[in-house]
């Protein structure tokens, strides 16, 4: 059965009321049984269980096993919830945070947690050369200060109103001051967390395995014995495997696999909105990208639902452009883009391409969406005179030679937790990774005085105004926001996937094996 | 043989894999971009990048390094690696036991079936079950293994009523049934190509030994069809179906990291492919290293079977 | 043997060849190999099959033994063995009738030898096979055997790989195993030509010793007519598949009554009958070696180390002889004496010590030697299908040396070119033609005319009619001499015929492992003061059979 | 020639190869539809009257691709292949000419180079290069050259010590001429021989970098290619693998056999 999730907007995202999750665990008739294995199967590898710096898609699920934050996504929310911090609140202007800490959590050695972790983590995460990627959306923290055993303050260099999001930073796990005061490679492969399971033994080759953390903070949790995270490169092999039960979870699906997964016996395949999204970056510094009418008749060149159809299996949304989707809480209603190619190319022509335009676009091999999106918008655009040569190349070498270079390519985003980050990741003019040079300092400004706010009204008018002056210029198409998928077997109880992808409540799920 | 023979081999052995550090070294020199940005990926912060730079230190000239490097991997060390954090010699020491594990399997498996089937076919040479098995053995070798091991988990590996493990892993130490279980179907694809070019060349071979003088007059000596074939004609062809089978190594060396990359077996070929694409040099350099051992070793290897079954060699 | 006894005694022949013709089906259809051959092997004698390569003297062994391969056909005839036709013989009945009652022995003991196998296991399963001896019986029986066959330690030689046996030795394996199960009938094929002169010689004595021993029936195939008029009391003479002459061998060598037969014995080279009369000026020398020394196998670089260690040998050593103008000078040896390190090394294709004298001029070493000396020493080689190159034509070959030493102009050559091939009595129009459309013989002309068209004043020869047949050598020969003889061209004659050295040969040089060891006038061949290795290879050396001396021969026969 | 197409596994060879090149020669013009074309209606659709060999994840139609996909699937092949005869020749034909410490070092260079296996040799390069098609290709030429250059020493080695390599010494012709008018016109057989048989690995080792995402790139139709973009569909519609794999296979098969006979042509010993 296919659990379709498909509510707009709003603070719930994801997954919506909760009569349609029986398995949760704070919501279920039934009470869990404990014990068992999880097997969830995954398709890159787990490079490295360095909670301060690992990014790959299957290493988020092990940190948020292993290790607890301070604050906590929560389930089908972009707000963060207690976690290690109980609470927390801000002084006036937003620029001084004192949290409470929990009392009576040990790490996996035994050792009690106090704020002296806390600190020692916060400031290995802002020293730079630590390289956290944590750090990034906590570069405003001036500085941390135990205030007692179980109490922290972290004094801000600017107002901002989101640093409890912040702090749920999937790298911004609290780890043991002993362990980043000793061998710091040791973080690698000896995690030493709070959280509710610990590691057993990690092979990046096949199998990680963890078992159940009997000192965990919430009573009662977790109810699984263990869980086995499998290695399966080939998504192909991948899909086999989870469909003759071999495993009982498969922590992302394919599109091509989703109906099959779905329609098969004794598996349930999850369907969850998120922002992610491809998105064509125009470099706007040199021609002929730095004219919006050419930009503008590009976007009117791409059929977003036949794109969705094609690419997503109809698993995603139309995108209109806009670098926020629905999810977001001040997203705005974004309007439609219409498929029309004899327009596009009246603006084309206005544009001073009379007889079209031959254009070489970038896509990296991997993941394969980049290249598919890429063939299918030099299909859909050429009605309308674009001439668009689709070089696709190895990941590596794109990296090397296209990335933040080239001025026309494919780059592939996954949903940030908060409006500020996502601006400041890509768009304003000090974004991390700013590659269009579009420099927009009215844009600039409303950035800055949205993450400063904490009135929700007054946040929502600021960042509406951001939007509009975005879909105004087009920085980039971004023709499609893409679901993300995962499946589980029947009888697993409590599997969810949060549209972020970094958080994953394994604590809660549970095994209804007969 | 003289053991001054086998030292000398062995000595050749070395030199060929000094030659290989080089050109090993050489490459992975000369590998593009950014080493920092490709091993952290695009999603990496500029921190993440800047802190990766210090820690590489790649801006000492090659000799120094080639020479510094080198005389690590005389004491064992192979450095660590970039994009596991964990010592090369550990990373790339548990998938070079899986590795070898499928390819021996293969390597058994093909030489069972191969060599007779061979043998059998130069016997029967002209008959429909020669013209049959050599046309098979034909569209054998012309098989990809990707194409292969595509098809093969399309047919045994197809959900709903699945006859065999679509990929993964079982240690041999965990469970022996499960190990084989989860190796059929890898080590077919590997020995697809491998029994077909193998059987092919024994076929070859053995049926040179058929048509050669001493045959003719072990037959025109009225020993029976049987005698000949076993007492003479075998006795003859297996030193060249060995000799096969090494040169067969190399290539079975190479369509690992196909089939593992395909079937989630944790060995060599994967760890490669992800090495590659990480520019995990230290990874690189052990993996490329190893596997030109192993080829050297193997041929060597199959020199001394060689010698021991010809006796026309064993004084050389 | 008792049946063999009973045909004796009823003057039944043992083999009996009867109308027997054979084809070989090709792609391009049937090619013919046998056309109606009748011949029969009276008990206790031996018949000389005589025959060119490609006559079929082969096919018919193969035919006897029942060993033909899947395209062939037998079109007529039958093949009676003791009043048993062959032919109607199951593939079971043959198998036990191989090896028991007709054996065979073959023309190279190196490729009939299994080489993985101990030679005394290959003897003894014959005998396990035919005469269900134990292996143990077997091989006592087979080293019996092998002592017969004149080897010194048989219970040594039982235990060794072929490739640890000398060419005799092993062809006295062969025999052995051959005569071990006591047939009927053996076959011999050419069995003493891939030996040395001497090894021959000794193997042909044993072949009389176990003849005369046993009273074996004997069909013994060669394409020396002059060997068979020794061992044979009946010859039978085959040409393109058919046999052209059949009788007792006085019948065949005296009064020959097909022009082929006639043609045959005349081409068998004879040292009474010199090809050459004239002399040469006696004392104008024209080249001289002194102390010529040649060494193979000697490491070259550094890394050579790797390579599996090469003996060194002494290809020649200390060799001086003088060469006069116009003056054949023959050099005769077994095969690694040396005869051709000279020739190679005069060819300026061998590196050498010493020094070779040519004219006014010296030269210490091959890379000493110039352009002058190349042109005026030709070489021709033994084997005329790797002689010359199967990419270019005859007319590009022949005028290269015309081109290469500016003989002629250009617009001369084609012209040239036809002179040479007229001069080889080859037609012109072979110009046009690629070396493989002609046959051995032409080739070897074409090789001769290459030679000569630099005008040259020395060639060598390197054994030029060994791999050419019988008749075409002799036609060969007699042309080298008249060429020799028009242009007063010095030649170096390099064979292991001894027959045919002596036949057009000034003077004799004789070498043996790599030592010049006796140098004599031809006319001195059979002089006392003769090295006695000189004497032991001329006595090795079967003189053909006159017509006078048959009767005598023929009185040895039982 | 005759003799080839007389042998059964030259005439399936030659009739393999026929069938390649007329796809490769004619391919884009015979195609039914524009092998880029989608056909959003009909994805993944099987064999039909329209498209007879199906489509694809887009509409596109196979058989159209399969047609226009052989051009880069063979010449692929044939092009590395010659790159890696041409060079590996010359280091050859070099190493035998010029003896001595010369070849020592060149052959103990190649030793090593050969210790390395083919495809892991080529995905090394193919890193360097950065990957593509014409990357791709130039990397299998690489690492084909040290197995050729060895071929060719050997063929010529073999020839140098023919009587007409050696009566041309005699006659003191210079070395340029033996080099080219003797040794390499003789030497050039088994070089062509083993070249027709490794133009059928240079399509495998080809299709298999496509198939890793290394060599021909989206939205090309090579046929490894094609491989790799189908496998996610695999078992909704099998065909979009197999047909791409099995034209792989037929045209491999195709030079193999080609190969095989025209070994069997050059070498008498093993005519039939």
């Amino acid at each position: 059965m296919t659990r379709l999730v498909a509510n707009r907007r709003q603070v719930v995202i994801g997954l919506a009321a909760t009569s349609a999750l029986p398995n949760m665990g704070f919501a279920q008739s039934m009470s869990p049984k404990y014990g068992g294995t999880l097997k969830i199967s995954h398709s890159t590898r787990i490079a490295t269980l360095n909670v301060m710096q690992l990014s790959g898609p299957a290493e988020y699920p092990c940190v948020d096993m292993l290790y607890s934050g301070l604050t906590r996504i929560q389930p089908g929310r972009n707000s963060a919830g207690p976690d290690l911090a109980t609470s927390w609140e801000a002084n006036e202007d937003a620029t001084r945070f004192t949290y409470n800490l929990r009392q009576g959590v040990t790490f996996h050695d035994g050792t009690p947690f106090t704020s002296a972790d806390v600190v020692a983590t916060y400031e290995a995460i802002l020293d730079p050369d630590f390289g956290s990627p944590a750090r990034s959306v906590l570069d405003v923290i001036d500085s941390v200060e135990a205030v007692d055993d179980h109490t922290v303050q972290f004094n801000l260099n600017a107002p901002y109103a989101d640093l409890a999001i912040s702090t749920a930073h999937a790298n911004a796990r609290i780890v043991s001051a002993a362990a980043l005061a000793g061998d710091r490679n040791d973080l690698e492969t000896k995690p030493n967390g709070t959280g509710p399971f610990m590691l057993e033994s990690y092979d990046s080759a096949r199998i990680t395995r963890l078992v159940r953390f009997d000192n965990y903070y919430m009573e009662g949790q977790p109810y699984l014995d263990a869980v086995e995270m499998h290695l399966f490169p080939d998504l192909a092999a991948e899909t086999a495997n989870y469909l003759s039960g071999n495993v009982d979870v498969m922590l992302n699906v394919q599109q091509a696999d989703f109906a099959r997964i779905a329609a098969a016996e004794g598996s349930n395949a999850l369907r969850v909105p998120a922002g992610r999204y491809v998105n064509v970056v125009m470099r706007q510094d040199q021609p002929p990208f730095d004219d919006v009418r050419l930009r503008k008749a590009l976007a009117m060149s791409v059929d977003r639902q036949l794109l969705v159809d094609l690419v997503l299996e109809g698993l995603g949304r139309p995108a209109y452009d806009n670098i926020l989707s629905p999810e977001f809480q001040y997203a705005i209603e974004t309007p439609g883009i219409p498929y029309d190619p004899a327009a596009a190319k009246a603006l084309l022509a206005e544009a001073g391409y009379p007889d079209g335009i031959k254009l070489t676009m970038v896509a990296s091999n991997r993941p394969a969406i980049r290249g598919q999106v890429a063939i299918a918008i030099k299909e859909m655009a050429r009605p309308a005179g674009f001439d668009i040569d689709v070089e696709a190349m190895p990941h590596d070498t794109y990296l090397a030679n296209v990335w933040r270079k080239g001025n026309f390519y494919m780059a592939y985003w996954g949903m940030q937790p908060t409006e500020d980050a996502t601006f400041n990741l890509l768009l304003t003019s000090t974004a991390s990774y700013e590659d269009t040079a579009w420099f927009n300092e009215e844009f600039d400004e409303l950035v800055r005085r949205g993450r400063s706010t904490s009135d929700p009204a007054e946040r929502a008018a600021i960042y509406a105004e951001a939007q509009e002056i975005q879909l105004r210029d087009t920085p980039y198409i971004i023709a499609m926001y893409q679901d993300v998928l995962t499946a589980s077997r029947d009888w697993v109880e409590g599997w969810i996937v949060h549209p972020l992808n970094r958080v994953f409540f394994i604590e809660s799920v549970w095994l209804n094996r007969g | 043989m003289s053991p001054a023979y086998f030292l000398r081999r062995l000595l050749a052995v070395a030199l060929v894999l000094w030659i290989v550090t080089i050109a090993v070294f050489a490459i992975t020199m000369v590998l593009p971009g950014n080493a920092a940005i490709m091993i952290l990926g695009e999603y990496a912060t500029p921190d993440q990048v800047a802190a990766m730079e210090i820690r590489l230190g790649l801006n000492r000239p090659a000799a120094i390094q080639y020479l510094e490097w080198l005389f690590n991997l005389l004491q064992g060390d192979f450095g660590m690696s970039l994009r596991l954090s964990l010592p090369v010699s550990d990373v790339v020491g548990s998938a070079f036991r899986n590795s070898a594990l499928l390819a021996a399997t293969a390597l058994v498996a093909v030489t069972v079936v191969a060599v007779p089937v061979g043998m059998l076919t130069a016997v029967k040479r002209g008959t429909k079950a020669d013209l049959g098995i050599s046309l098979v053995a034909y569209v054998g070798t012309a098989m990809p293994e990707f194409v292969t091991a595509t098809l093969l988990l399309v047919i045994f590996a197809a959900p709903g009523n699945p006859l065999l493990p679509a990929g993964g892993f079982i240690p041999p130490g965990e469970s022996v049934a499960g190990f084989f279980n989860h190796v059929i179907l890898p080590a077919g694809a590997l020995g697809l190509i491998l029994t077909a070019h193998i059987a092919r060349q024994v076929r070859s071979e053995m049926s040179d030994v058929l048509a050669s003088d001493y045959i003719r007059a072990a037959r025109l000596k009225g020993l029976r069809e049987r005698r000949v074939i076993w007492g003479h004609a075998l006795p003859n062809s297996l030193a060249p179906a060995v000799a096969v089978i090494s040169l067969d190594i190399g290539y079975l060396l190479g369509g690992i990291i196909v089939v593992e990359e395909i079937f989630a077996w944790p060995g060599l070929g994967r760890l490669l492919i992800l090495a590659l694409e990480n520019r995990d040099l230290p990874v690189i350099q052990a993996i490329t290293l190893l596997l030109a051992m192993v080829y050297a070793l193997s041929n060597l290897l199959s020199d001394l079977v060689i010698a021991a079954l010809d006796p026309r060699v064993r004084y050389e | 043997m008792t049946n063999s006894r009973a045909a004796a005694a009823n003057g039944q022949p043992v083999l009996d060849v009867r109308d027997y013709s054979l084809a070989y089906g090709t792609p391009a259809g049937p090619v013919e190999a046998l056309r109606n051959v009748s011949l029969s092997i009276r008990p206790g004698r031996t018949l000389g099959l005589v025959g060119e390569s490609g006559s079929g003297k082969t096919s018919l062994a193969w035919a006897i033994m029942r060993y033909l391969p899947a395209n062939a056909v037998e079109t007529s005839g039958e093949l009676v063995l003791l009043g048993e036709d062959l032919r109607t013989k199951s593939l079971e009945e043959i198998q036990d009738l191989r090896g028991r009652r007709v054996c065979m022995v073959f023309q190279d003991p190196g490729a009939s030898l299994n080489p993985v196998l101990r030679l005394g296991d290959q003897i003894a399963e014959a005998l396990v096979r035919h005469r269900a001896l134990s292996q143990k019986d077997a091989r006592d029986e087979g080293e019996a055997w092998l002592a017969r066959t004149g080897i010194s330690r048989p219970s040594e030689m039982m235990n060794r790989y072929p490739h640890e046996a000398s060419g005799g030795e092993k062809q006295r394996v062969v025999i052995a195993t051959a005569f071990a199960c006591n047939p009927e009938m053996i076959i011999f094929d050419e069995p003493t030509t891939a030996l040395d002169i001497i090894t021959a010689r000794q193997i042909l004595d044993l072949f009389d010793d176990l003849h005369d021993e046993t009273g074996v029936t004997a069909l013994y195939i060669s394409h020396d007519l002059g060997l068979v008029s020794r061992v044979a009391q009946d010859v039978a003479v085959i040409n393109q598949g058919a046999i052209v002459e059949f009788g007792p061998r006085e019948h065949v060598f005296t009064r020959p009554s097909h022009s082929y037969t006639r043609d045959l014995v005349e081409a068998v080279p004879n040292p009474d009958h010199r090809i050459v009369t004239s002399e040469p000026d006696a004392e104008d020398a024209l080249l001289s070696l002194d102390e010529v020394n040649v060494m193979y196998g000697r490491g070259k670089n550094i890394l050579s180390f790797l390579q599996p260690k090469r003996e060194v040998v002494q290809g020649a050593r200390n060799v001086s002889f003088g060469l006069r103008a116009g003056e054949i000078l023959g050099i005769v040896g077994e095969s690694g004496s040396g005869k051709s390190t000279i020739a190679k090394t005069l060819a300026g294709l061998q590196d050498f010590e010493g020094s070779v004298a040519f004219g006014p001029r010296s030269y210490s070493g091959r890379h000493k030697i110039d352009r002058a000396y190349r042109r005026a020493v030709q070489i021709v080689f033994q084997h005329p299908d790797a002689s010359l190159n199967p990419r270019q034509t005859i007319g590009k070959i022949l005028s290269r040396p015309l081109k290469l030493y500016d003989l002629v102009p250009r617009s001369e050559r084609s012209r040239r070119v036809r002179d040479l091939l007229r001069s080889v009595f080859l037609p012109e129009d072979y110009a046009e033609r690629f070396p493989h459309e002609l046959s051995g013989g032409e080739k070897q002309r074409v090789a001769i005319a290459r030679a000569f068209a630099a005008e040259p004043r020395l060639v060598i020869c390197d054994e030029i009619t060994s791999s050419l047949d019988v008749s075409v050598q002799a036609s060969v020969a007699r042309l080298l001499v008249d060429l020799q003889q028009k242009t007063g061209t010095a030649c170096l004659f390099i064979t292991h015929d001894l027959n045919l050295v002596r036949q057009l040969a000034h003077r004799i040089a004789v070498m043996r492992n790599g030592d010049l060891v006796d140098l004599f006038e031809s006319s001195q061949a059979r002089a006392p003061e003769r090295h006695p290795y000189t004497t032991q290879l001329l006595d090795a050396v079967p003189v053909p059979v006159e017509a006078s001396q048959v009767s005598s021969a023929a009185e040895r026969a039982p | 020639m005759n003799e080839l197409v007389r042998h059964p596994t030259g005439l399936v060879g030659s009739v393999l190869l026929s069938l390649v090149a007329i796809a490769v020669i004619l391919g884009p013009f015979l195609a039914p539809f524009d092998p880029q074309a989608f056909h959003p209606a009909v994805r993944l659709a099987g064999p039909s009257g329209t498209h007879w060999l199906g489509t694809d994840q887009f509409g596109r139609d196979i058989l159209s691709r399969l047609l226009t996909g052989a051009g880069p699937t063979v010449l692929f092949g044939v092009g590395a292949t010659a790159l890696g005869v041409l060079a590996g020749s010359i280091i050859g034909v070099t190493a035998a000419v010029a003896g001595g410490w010369v070849d020592s070092v060149i052959m103990r260079t190649l030793d090593g180079l050969l210790a390395v296996p083919d495809l892991l040799f080529t995905l090394l390069i193919v890193t360097i290069l950065g990957g593509g098609i014409g990357e791709a290709m130039l990397a299998v030429a690489v690492a084909f050259t040290p197995g050729m250059a060895r071929i060719a020493r050997s063929s010529v080695l073999s020839i140098r010590t023919r009587e007409y390599v050696l009566a041309a010494i005699a006659r003191d012709e210079s070395r340029a001429y033996i080099i080219v008018q003797e040794v390499i016109p003789n030497a050039i057989g088994p070089i062509v021989v083993e070249a027709t048989i490794r133009v059928s690995f240079a399509i495998m080792i080809g299709a298999t970098l496509g198939f890793l995402g290394l060599g021909a790139q989206p939205p090309s139709t090579e046929w490894g290619l094609m491989v790799a973009e189908a496998r996610q569909y695999m078992y909704r519609s099998p065909w979009v693998v197999a047909v791409p794999g099995l034209a792989i296979a037929v045209a491999a098969l195709g030079f193999n056999l080609f190969g095989d006979a025209l070994r069997d042509a050059f070498d008498p010993r093993r005519r039939r």
